[in-house]
């Protein structure tokens, strides 16, 4: 391989009404061990993915959203979070969860992966990629 | 003759809601589960349809609630909440049921 | 009271299946009468037995099978929608050629007609559509 | 069996795009044997599958349209259009296919099966019957 | 740096085409096909958003104009209809492409 | 150019299945490379060699099948996905206890890891993703 490519995961759908938001996320991890350049978007309903306080006991189906904080570890910490989507659904950066990851260019310092941007910064964003995944 | 509506999809990404909230009647019921029950959200581009259809009652699935996130103190005033035994109950309490697929 | 289900989508994918299988159950459980499950478009895949789901997840097929065999149910899957999305019992996969062993309708499940679901609305007092 | 039942086919989608409209009319044709009351209703997309012209050559799929012509021969002769849903896709009474039934109690005189209604008529006619299938 | 943004869905039932039409820059195409080819009609509820996403270059895809029994005619004014080649050089002639799912 | 392309739905129920063919088809006509057809989700079910379409449709898994022939196409399955939907190979249904003769992979497709789909968008110049 010559140089890392840009890879953007995009993020239009809710969870657990389809199976999408879970089967994206696994190939992220996969992805994660390509040395690429990665970055995730949420818009639309893909907002609803990184929503706190998931709980899924009572409807019998896997819990994944504690993977996205975990993340950070696999080396992705790009998250790219729509405000736009975020506002029309009700929705504040506090309704999130907090997905950190350890810069380990900065002594392990935590900070934020998750990059609030507008409609324009996000379509800016997406028009700089190599490749567009959605599921 | 009471209706059950079905409404399982994102209000933000389909026009099952909007279009099921244009064909209930007076006295139907509306339960909302799945990605449906996004559409119980108050403060939302779409909860003013919601908020709007008086006549209606509207139901919410808490199994689907919780597994994305939605605490009680976030939905529409004047919505219930059931479980799947709730669930069964509104099918059988309405004269038939309709999935808005 | 007597309730006739049917199920339009695939296990996994859409939570459709989860769906109808959680509302049957606990139809079951207050008392009712399930006439028959019926699974229509994709949801003919539920009935396959070939599925292998990661361990730490729900195995929707098998959830039905064993429901199925607790209460007794009539689990049909739609012939023509079975045969465009590869699903068959031992008869199909013989009279098309697909060898022996090639049969992968899942145990409690059974290939039919769509005048079962007819038949489904007809005889139950509500009929419960689960779909995408 | 008893008495007759009321059939609601609810059909809300696009044809082609996904295979629902192909097999909803599957079920309508085989329903048709049973002797119930049959009808049909066309709302929001579902208007598009009774659109005139259609021509799936150049798509190599089945084009499955002329089925709903043949309808009235199976005795299924109510198919209920939404002037609401028509109206918001640029469509009128004229791009639709003319569909026709022959009525035995009238000297076989041929008569429309479209019935064009608006969104309130649909409403009360939805909630008139007593089983209503959606694909 | 161009991009080919690709719409399958009805604009009536889903959000796909308003939320690509909201991200695409000057100078990127847009592709519909399937049933994203219903966004091409002119006089709908929706044509008046393509028509005022200037800037942007739309292509529909004949196959699918012709399972649906759309006319050119009916097109709104400036789109190129493509077959499955012109497809490819869409895909070819822009720098990414990107699938509104 | 070299393209490469995802596949995210199963055959019939949408039409990104036949979007994705017909696509495929034409790029290759063309003179273009196809590096590598993957497919994801549902879009495992175009590999499965039990599907009997009625004899007036089009059989989309042996339009695959015969493209891979012609072209010497690299038609890949998910296997996480694969398993989750039932589609096994030779050596998955053996694993799993599934029985002589129980794969359903069709031929020209090989299940692999998602890893491929990865080096799929490194290798190519482009990827196009169809879907629902």
């Amino acid at each position: 391989m010559s140089e890392a490519k840009k890879f953007l995961y995009v993020n239009r759908r809710a969870p657990y009404g389809t199976i999408y938001a879970l089967e994206s996320l696994e190939v992220v991890l996969i992805g994660a061990a390509f040395d690429q350049d990665v970055s995730l978007a949420f818009i639309d309903d893909g907002v609803f993915q990184i929503a706190k306080g998931q709980d899924t006991k009572s409807l019998g189906v896997k819990n994944f959203s504690p993977t996205y904080r975990a993340l950070g570890d696999y080396g992705v910490t790009k998250l790219y979070v729509e405000k736009e989507s975020l506002a029309e659904r009700g929705l504040t950066e506090d309704d999130l969860m907090p997905i950190i990851y350890e810069d380990e260019n900065d002594n392990f310092a935590e900070k934020p992966s998750l990059i609030f941007v507008d409609r324009a910064e996000m379509a800016k964003m997406m028009s700089e990629q190599d490749i567009v995944l959605s599921f | 003759m009471p209706t059950l509506h079905m409404v399982n999809k994102s209000p933000f990404e389909r026009n099952a809601l909007q279009s099921c909230l244009a064909h209930a009647l007076d006295g139907d019921g509306v339960l909302l589960f799945e990605d449906g029950v996004y559409g119980a959200i108050k403060g939302s581009s779409v909860s003013g349809d919601v908020e709007g259809k008086g006549g209606v009652k509207i139901y919410v699935l808490g199994a689907d609630l919780g597994a994305r996130g939605i605490e009680s103190g976030r939905l529409i005033e004047g919505i219930t909440v059931v479980d799947y035994p709730g669930f069964v109950d509104l099918v059988t309490s309405h004269d038939r049921s309709q999935s808005w697929l | 009271m007597k309730l006739s289900i049917l199920v339009n989508e695939g296990p996994y994918t859409h939570q459709a299946a989860d769906s109808a299988y959680q509302f049957t159950k606990a139809a079951l459980e207050k008392g009712n009468e399930i006439f028959r499950v019926f699974f229509y478009n994709d949801g003919v895949n539920n009935g396959t037995r070939l599925t292998v789901p990661p361990q730490d997840d729900r195995n929707i097929q098998k959830n039905w099978s064993e429901l199925a065999e607790q209460y007794k149910l009539d689990l049909v899957v739609c012939i023509a929608a079975a045969q465009r999305r590869g699903i068959l019992d031992e008869g199909e996969a013989k009279r098309h050629g697909k060898g022996e062993g090639a049969a992968n309708i899942a145990p409690g499940f059974r290939i039919s007609g769509l005048g079962q679901l007819i038949e489904a609305g007809i005889e139950a007092d509500r009929l419960v559509v689960f779909g995408d």
